[in-house]
Order: structure tokens, then C-alpha cells, then sequence
């Protein structure tokens, strides 16, 4: 099975009304407690996750995931170490793999996507490699049977999301607001749910902005094949005693939040 | 969008209609008189322009051959930075952008762009590293002055790139209603050659003035390069003059081998991409960007300009650096030697000509002028 | 050597023979065109002239009708004072003087006589009390790090009176080597007319260049006056058109009724004399010179220039006094409307601009920029 | 007997090889006790007294006189009160006033003059006031019957010397080095007297840099009428308990230096 493939069954498979996809920054707070969080994700409901590479930076990223690249450098975190941490994790989900470009270009493209290939991962998030730039890394990745996961934004328009859709492989990243990661206020995506939904073929799944079991239950709502849920659980990684039973216990809730019917809530409303 | 291998759009899908709509912009106003016939106007009798083309002649008995300094010191604000921030915020302005961003380093593009929005009436954010702010305190209070706001950035060694890379944060979250203006010949495209386009007059009044005032084209332009904007737009004009060897001076720090500098054209530096475009960068084995180091903010950069990787690539241009020591010896010689302060950046291209023995006649680009840079080169040079 | 009953040579025998010396150099030099050719040259080359005159559209916005700047703020050093410091550094060296001695208050006239001397490679000396010193300590370091040596004045108020008379004492002392550069048109003849002649460039470009641009003469000509010299510069074009008002503004410091100002002519001090020559001044009714008071370090003096008493008695121009406050005021506001931070000396005349409602064409004299003022003027602004 | 008569019967009488004029700076550091230095110096054998008004920036002085001035004026000096310390002097010995042209200005040069005049003075030095700048105070001060003695220095060519010399009234001031008034090491001045002497009808007294008794000793022999001490009687009163007998003890051994027979000294060595 390719990863293409086993993301599509992940998605397909989802015991919830969407996808839940942890994010977690590889190496951070180190590299054993970080696939002891993953672990712990998977364990809680995670269908996939997306694993990031530290890069010392990382444009699209807000406060809280960079200071967690930073710290994980700073206490040693190589792209090799993990890699290491994807091939332990792969074998029980599909491992998406999220860095910056630079990353792939410091030992070649080719060869990073092969070694990502045989750690198991199944796709990949470049965020720093819009479509026009991404003809040899998706390349690189379908020969692999990797999957090059696009973003796009609510600032994408039309024309260009088709095209973008188009090309797309594993699922769409739906990036939920303009601007970088974050726990923030989010607004009613339906309306970019359907636009890039009508655009593609894949499953399309909402990230950036998500923290809560209601953001994640509302972004369902809303028509998400896919959930991702990133700096509010680099947070608690950060901030907890025991990172991964902390991790854990909040993926469970943001899984019954997905299991659960749809609350009322007023969309203008605060929900983090 | 490339110079060879180098340039491209790195930079998340977000901003990818933004840098279509500013391509679209920059090319509908470059071919309209009315938006040159406005810059032009502004460039003369607010920015001082042109620049004079100064026979150094104390420096130029120094080092046994004529040397000609071509004095953006002397424009308004102190530097050549106006020359770009003016065009890209009336740009914004005609883009009907209500909000302007900038990066700054040594607080000259900081100042120029919270100049260009001060007279322009466009609100201004700009960001700066802490280190920064504490080295170019003259130039944040210059800037909080003409009404901007400075937003000190916490993060690394508190210098450009982290002030580039939170810059480039705040765009994607605001880019509906904000222009960024890119200080230097970097970021994606169409940023390099919109900022090379910006500065080339630089050149074009330096090589139009050395022919009518000496009849003969310089032996070699000589600039220093951080990001590398002043370098280029002194180059560009002499691209096709294959008689004149272009000269671009690198921050070598503490030197070369003690890896604390910020040389990446120098040192070879491998490609990579660091704030949207690919180029030469200071990074390790794994990809992750190096801290630069050099006495000046300017130049304390690991990245630079991807047609600087490109032009020394293809040999057009020769690239090699001076250390910290070396600039604040240039700093005072020129001081003394000629009356003129100039930016601890520019010292660096003063310094490699005062290392330098052969030659005939040498264009200095004088990018700025050194009153901010005062306080930390007095220090350094044990005067007070 | 006298304009209406002001001027003369109140100085010390000792240095009577150097007076009548350096009168005779500098009629000899004013004919030759030799002389003309350099300093036209290096005005040009050296220090960016002609300078712009700027038409500063949101200024005259706010104020109701056009007002056009004279950029001297541009001139290299940042102020007009480098048209004079050069002018007479030359003369020294023609004159065979190996040493210049100068006084300063806001160290713009240091700066540039420091500048002058860097450049012809002239040792300098450069007198300026411990309070000013203190209020523009970034022109202190530029002294130094040009090679000049600042020498402190602890007497009296420690600003720009206490600095010339202890120039003056060096020049007593050293006259037979020594050339002392005067910074303003005061001090005994030939001095006032000599730097008025070295400063008239200043109106005579506006005045062409108005001419030329806007097919009029402006209906006034404003300036700030402490000795005088960029309001001197500016009128002296401007005498013999009788439909061009000449505004000289001076400084009110905490306000005319203090007695803490620096306004001998607006308050109609009583003709005196001080450091060579007579004017008006603010002295008591024995005689004893007052302590002026003013948040500009360049106003701060108690006497003027003998030609602006002169001016004021044959009614040809009129002065006028603005408070540190509305300095202040226009500093912030030229700024944040135009991006230029002037000096706050030339906030002085913007500041009357601002205050004035009627009028159809003014031409304000910004004689510096304001870098130098910027420490002392945030704190008094509450910015930081 | 004008102010002048006054003057030449002083230098006439002299029972010493040269005129011993001392300077006080009047209400230094209070007018009573500058009137009882004044009168310690005639006692102490002075045959004129330079009396100085105060000014704010005196030009021609160096930092002892100046602070000297500086100090009276803080402890309330006026003009009028030198003035009666002028009066107080003046049937004692002949005064000669000094001060700069902006204290007469004040009051009008010629109700100034008349005022000296009516104080006993019987001379005027105004150092800022050259040949040039002379005619009306010349014009007040003959009118008047007071001298207005003229100043020259070594500076001064011998044509100017000749136009400054014919118009000399009571002495001529040579001042002995180019400098201010202080203490300092002098050269020798027997060519400058000399010069002076031969433009003049007057007697030619020497002052600034004249401190010790040798000074004055040298002063005499190189050819000087009189000798003006000012700055080493000045800083006597600044850091005496006593002042008045303490410049009294110096006039004393300065007029007992002018007294004695020549010493055979070096005319390089220093002196002070």
C-alpha cells in the first residue's frame, strides 16, 4: 500500500464524522518523549498524523510550534533522528510529514523523499512550496508513492484552487484563516470548505486555528473530511508534567468531539 | 522570476495571490509615465537626488589610484534605502493598501519606509530584532518619531532574519488590507528584481556621470552585501560593460574560519532558501539556517540576494569579505581622511579598496552614512 | 565692517592684526576664481548642493497655502553650517594656518569644521560648554571619531556663549597659527559679512529655483535665527525684492516673559556688544550679558548677528520668537506629515509656519536635520 | 589734577626702578573687602591700583580673573559699587579703572566716563575697545580729564604701534605675551618695550604673565615704566583667609623685587 493509499483509507476509515489529525513537532520536547506522544495520539483516536520536522524558520508557523523547532534543535533534534520517529509511528498510522523546503533541498529532494519513503511516511506538507515551485518535488513524491499534500488558503481564488485541486494528492490542506498556525477565533469555513471541496477529488481537511473539541466538532459541521489539530497540543507538550498522557487526554476529547452530534453554537461566537 | 537556479516563490500558498497582484501592480506602474514622473520628482526634491559622484582625493593618494564615491550618505535619511521604499510604498498606494510593513536590520530600510509612510500617510509597522534595537537605537527612535510603529522581535539572535521572517508572518495573516515592503534584494520574486529595478539609478547616474566627468568607465564598482540591494542597483548599470569588474563585499565577522560572520557568497555557501527565494545561504549539513555575525545590523544576514548567487555563479561579479576589524578601520580612516562618516555597512566596501593594491580607478558605492552606527563603533574603537 | 550703527571689532588688540590679515585674505579670495572653482566644486561634490527645494504638500495642506522647504538639512553633515566651515577652511589653508579652532552649541558648526578639517587635512579644535555637550552628545562622538578634539567649557551656563569666549581666549592666545572658524555671522568684521557672503547660496538657489519652477518670488522668506547665519543665507537674495517679507524667528524658550528665551531682537534688546561685535542682546541694565534659554542648542545664545539688528531697525525683516513647546510641536508634527525630522532649531521657523493663518507663499529655511536632537526631544515629548 | 597729570606724577614718583601697579578685581569677593585690598596695596608700596568692574564674559582674561569676576557679580557687584570702592581708593593712589565696552555701553559712554570721573578715577582700560572702535570713548574720556590707556601686544606692527602710540594717554598697556591675563612663564620683552617705547611719548608699563618679584624685577630691567600684576593677586585673594594682607605681603615683595638691584638671570630660564 502506498501512502497515497493509506491515507485515503485513514480518511475513508475514520470511525467519526472526520479525520482527526494530530500535529506534533518531531523532537520536541525530545526525540523519545515525541513518539511517546504520537503513541499517545494514535492510542486517544488519532486516524493520522502529521509529524513535523524542525526548521530553525518556519514562516507558517505561529509562536507556539516555532518555539517548539527552536527548543527541539536546541536539544538536538536532527532530520535523521526524526525520521527515526516516523518509521516507529508509521506502522500504526499514517505519519504525514510537515517541514520547510530547505530541509529537503539540504540533502536533495530525490533523496529526502526516498528516506521519508522508507521511514513510512505517507505524505508530506512543504508549506513554503506553493504550486508553482512544486513540479519536481511532486515528482519525486508520486514516484515514491508519497503523498504531496497542497495547501490552500482562503485567500486562493478560484482558478487557481482548481488548479491546485487538481494536482492534489492524499488530501487538501485547507488552511482555515490567513495567517500562520495558532489557537485563535475562528469564523464559519463552510463556505472555503465547498469552494475547495468543488476543486478536488481527495478528501479536504481544516487546519490552523483549531484547538477546541467544538472548534474541531463546528470545522466537521462545516463540511471537513479532516481535522488538524497543531499548536494547542505543541502547547500542552510544552507545558504539561507528562507531555504524552497529556497530549492523549486532549486528542480524546477533540475525538469525542467529533463523535459527538453537532452543538449549537452561535458561529460569531468565541470557541477557543 | 529566476536568475539562474536561483529566486523563485518559497513562500506559503496565502501570500501566492498577493505577489500576483504586486507583480501585476509593479508591471502596469513601471510602464506608467505618470507613476516615474511622480518617483522621479520626489527622488529629486525630497530624497535629494542625484547623489554626487565625490572624488575621494585623500583616499585616493592612500591607496595610489583614483577613487570615486558615490554618495547615497547623502540622501535623505541617510541612506540608499528611500530610493526602494519610496517606490514600493507609492506602488502601495496605488494598490489602495491601507497598512505598510517592513523588515529592518540596521534600521535604515526601518527609517526609509517609515519615512516613505509618513509622507505618504500610510500606516507603518516595522519589525526589528531586540539586538538590533539595542545597536541601532538611534534610527527605532527616528522611526517611532515619523509616526511608526517598531514591533521588537524576540526570537533567535534577535537580528534580520527574525525581524524578515516575523515580518513575513504578519503579511500572511494581514495581507488583505498590508503591503510589505522588502527592504533588499531579496524575498520572492517579484520582490529581487523589483528592488534591483528601484536602485538601479544608483548606478545609471554613476556610470552616466564618470563618463561625462572623467570619459572613461570605472576600473571596478565596489559595494558592500548584506542582502545586497545597494550592490545591485550600483551593478546593474555595468552588467554590460565587460571592462568593469564588479566587486561585492561581504560581512566577514570575526573572520571567515571562526564561522561567525555573514559571507555565504564568499564562503560558497550552498544553495538553499531562507525568506521565499533560493540563494546562497550560511546553513548546516541538516538545512537549518546559521546565525550570521557582523558588527553591522546591515549586513548581519545568512542569506542575500539570489541574482548576487547568480551573478557569482556565472563570474560577472567577484565576491569576498572583510572582517569586523577591517570595517571600523575603514570607518575611521574615512573619517578622517575625507570628513565622511560612513555606515558601518558601506565601511566594508571602503575597507576592502583600502586593502586592495592594484587597480586604477575604483566606484565606491557609499550606501549610508554612519551616525547610527556612532555609539557601537566609538565603543568598539576604545575612543571615549 | 558696520551694518547701521551694528558690528565692529570690539576684540582685543592681540587680535587685531589677524582680523585686518584675514580681511585681506578673504577679499583676495572672494576675487579669485580659483578659489570660486574649489569650493564650487566640493559644494557640489562633496556636499550634495544645490540643494532641493521641496514642496512639502501635506505641510502646506494642513496650513492653507503652499510652503516650499530649502533642504540644508540635506548638505552633507546635516546642516547649512558645512557652507561656511568649508568656505573658511579653505581660506585657512590659503591662509597657511595649521590649526582651526571653532566654538559650538548644537555641534552642527563643530561638525562641520571638523568635517572641513578632516578633509584638507587641518588639525581642529573644537570648543563647546559641558551642558550642550551633554543635550548633543552624537555630535560629540562625530568630532571625535573625524579627528577633531573637543575641548570642554565648564564657565557659566556651559552652552554657545561660554564656548565662543573661550575660543576666543585660544585664538587670543594661538593667533599666530591658528585660524578660528566662526560659526554664524557674528563676532568682529569681516566675520558677519564674510559668513553671510560663504551662507547666501542658500537664497540664491531658492530664489532661482523658484523662479524657475514656480515663475514667482515666495511672499516670505522664514528662518530660525540664534546667531543668524541660515536666516542671513536666506535673505540676502531676497533684500532687494520689496514684496518678499523676511521672517526671522527666534527663540522663546519657556516663553518672552520668562526672560528664559533666546530673543534679543524680538524683545527689542538693547544694542551691546559680545564676542567682537556690536548687536542686540539680552544683557542687564548694567551691562552684564544674560543667560539665554532655549531647548535648541542652537538658539541658545543671548546675542545675534549685527545685520539682523540692522535688519530690524530699518524694518526690512521682522523677528519673531516661538516657545520650546511649539518647537517641539513642529519637530513632531514636520515629522509625522512629511518625514523629515528637521533640527530643532529649523523646527523654530516650521513651528511659525504652523502658527501663522494668513499668507499665500512661504519659503521656510530648514537649516538642519534633527538626528541630533532626537534623544532630547523624545524625552520632552514623552515618546519612549 | 586731571586724572592723567595724576597718572605721569605716579610714574614720575615712583621711588622704585618701575611703577608697581597692582589689579584687584573690584568686589572680589566683596566690594568691602576688595576696597581693604586696595588699600593694603598702596600701603604695601603699589603706585597705582588697576581696578576692575566686572563683566560676564571678560574676553582678555584667563580663568583666574574671570572667575574672580564671576564671583563678584554672584555676591552682588555692581558697577556703582566699584565705583564707590573707586572713590574710597582714589585720594590714596591713582586708580585706573578696567572693564569691558559693554558695562559702559549700559549707561552710556559718556555718563559712564563722567561717573569714573566723579569716582576719582584717573584712567580707563577697555581691552575690547581697540584703536578702531576708540574715537568717541577717547573723545568722553579727554573731555573728562581721564587717560584712556591704550593697549598693545606683541602682535602689533610698527605702523599700527605708531597710530595706537601718538594717541596713548597716561601709559601704554603692553600686553607681554598673546594670550590672557594669568600666570605664566614670560620671554623676554626688552625688543617689545623697546618697540613701544620709541612709539610713544608716555610711560610703557608691561602686564599679563608678571607674577614674582623676579617678574616684575626682569619687567623693570628689560625696559618697562611700570609692571601690572594681576592674576597671582587675584588667586591670593580667592585662596586667602585674610585676603587684604595677603596681597598686601605680595605687593610688598614685588615692590621690594623692584626695588632691588638686578638679578643676573637667564633670560631663557623660567621664571614664575
Amino acid at each position: 500500500m502506498t501512502g497515497i493509499e493509506h491515507i485515503a483509507a485513514a480518511f475513508a476509515g475514520a470511525d467519526k464524522r472526520a479525520a482527526l489529525m494530530p500535529y506534533l513537532m518531531g523532537g520536541f520536547p525530545d526525540l523519545d518523549t515525541s513518539r511517546r506522544i504520537g503513541d499517545a495520539c494514535i492510542d486517544a483516536g488519532a486516524d493520522l498524523l502529521e509529524l513535523g520536522i524542525p526548521f530553525s524558520d518556519p514562516l507558517a508557523d505561529g509562536p507556539v510550534i516555532q518555539a517548539a523547532g527552536t527548543a527541539a534543535l536546541a536539544a538536538g533534534a536532527t532530520t535523521d533522528g526524526v525520521l527515526e520517529v516516523c518509521a516507529a509511528l508509521a506502522p500504526r498510522a499514517p505519519v504525514v510529514l510537515m517541514t520547510y523546503v530547505n530541509i529537503l533541498l539540504a540533502r536533495g529532494i530525490e533523496r529526502f523523499v526516498d528516506q521519508a519513503a522508507r521511514a513510512g511516511a505517507a505524505g508530506l506538507i512543504v508549506p513554503d512550496v506553493p504550486l508553482e515551485e512544486s513540479a519536481e518535488l511532486r515528482d519525486a513524491c508520486d514516484a515514491a508513492g508519497l503523498a504531496l499534500v497542497a495547501l490552500v488558503a482562503p485567500t486562493t481564488p478560484d482558478d487557481r484552487l482548481a488548479r491546485i485541486g487538481a494536482l492534489a494528492r492524499g488530501f487538501v490542506y485547507t488552511v482555515a484563516v490567513t495567517g500562520t498556525t495558532g489557537e485563535r477565533r475562528g469564523g464559519d469555513a463552510s463556505e472555503l470548505l465547498a469552494r475547495v471541496k468543488r476543486s478536488t477529488s481527495v478528501p479536504v481537511a481544516l487546519g490552523f486555528g483549531i484547538s477546541t473539541p467544538e472548534d474541531a466538532a463546528r470545522a466537521a459541521a462545516d463540511g471537513a473530511d479532516g481535522v488538524i489539530v497543531g499548536s494547542r497540543l505543541v502547547r500542552a507538550a510544552a507545558e504539561a508534567q507528562d507531555p504524552a498522557t497529556e497530549v492523549g487526554r486532549l486528542v480524546a476529547e477533540l475525538a469525542a468531539g467529533l463523535a459527538a452530534p453537532p452543538a449549537h453554537t452561535d458561529s460569531a461566537a468565541p470557541v477557543g | 522570476r529566476r536568475f539562474g537556479p536561483y529566486g523563485g516563490q518559497y513562500v506559503p500558498e496565502t501570500l501566492m495571490p498577493a505577489l500576483e497582484e504586486l507583480e501585476a501592480a509593479w508591471v502596469q506602474a513601471r510602464g506608467d509615465a505618470a507613476f516615474h514622473a511622480e518617483l522621479d520628482g520626489l527622488l529629486r526634491d525630497y530624497c535629494g537626488r542625484p547623489t554626487p559622484l565625490y572624488h575621494a582625493e585623500r583616499l585616493s593618494e592612500r591607496v595610489g589610484r583614483t577613487v570615486l564615491l558615490k554618495r547615497e550618505d547623502l540622501m535623505h535619511t541617510g541612506s540608499h534605502k528611500l530610493n526602494n521604499a519610496l517606490g514600493q510604498a507609492l506602488l502601495a498606494r496605488r494598490m489602495g493598501k491601507e497598512r505598510i510593513i517592513a523588515e529592518t536590520g540596521a534600521g535604515s530600510h526601518g527609517v526609509a519606509t517609515a519615512t516613505a509612510c509618513a509622507l505618504l500617510g500610510i500606516e507603518c509597522v516595522v519589525f526589528m530584532g531586540t539586538e538590533d534595537m539595542r545597536r541601532q537605537r538611534p534610527n527605532v527612535l527616528r522611526m517611532q518619531l515619523l509616526g511608526a510603529s517598531v514591533h521588537p522581535v524576540e526570537a533567535g539572535a534577535r537580528t534580520l532574519k527574525e525581524a524578515t521572517s516575523e515580518a513575513i508572518r504578519d503579511w500572511v495573516t494581514n495581507v488583505a488590507t498590508t503591503y510589505y515592503v522588502i527592504g533588499s534584494v531579496v524575498g520572492p520574486a517579484p520582490y529581487p528584481a523589483m528592488v534591483r529595478d528601484l536602485q538601479r539609478r544608483i548606478g545609471d547616474e554613476a556610470r552616466a556621470e564618470i563618463l561625462e566627468r572623467h570619459g572613461r568607465l570605472p576600473g571596478r564598482v565596489v559595494a558592500c552585501v548584506g542582502g545586497g540591494s545597494n550592490a545591485l542597483g550600483a551593478f546593474a548599470a555595468f552588467l554590460d560593460d565587460p571592462g568593469v569588474e564588479l566587486i561585492g563585499v561581504e560581512a566577514g565577522g570575526d573572520g571567515l574560519a571562526t564561522m561567525r560572520h555573514g559571507a555565504p557568497l564568499t564562503v560558497g555557501g550552498r544553495a538553499g532558501v531562507l525568506h521565499g527565494a533560493m540563494s546562497a545561504l550560511m546553513q548546516t549539513e541538516d538545512g537549518q539556517i546559521r546565525e550570521a555575525h557582523s558588527i553591522s545590523a546591515g549586513l548581519d544576514y545568512p542569506g542575500t540576494g539570489p541574482q548576487h548567487a547568480h551573478l557569482r555563479d556565472t563570474g560577472r561579479a567577484r565576491y569576498e569579505a572583510v572582517t569586523d576589524v577591517q570595517a571600523l578601520d575603514a570607518f575611521r580612516t574615512l573619517a578622517e581622511l575625507e570628513g565622511i562618516i560612513p555606515a558601518l555597512e558601506s565601511s566594508h566596501a571602503v575597507a576592502w579598496v583600502l586593502g586592495e593594491g592594484a587597480g586604477e580607478l575604483d566606484l565606491i558605492c557609499l550606501s549610508g552614512r554612519g551616525d547610527k552606527d556612532l555609539a557601537e563603533a566609538l565603543e568598539r574603537l576604545g575612543i571615549e
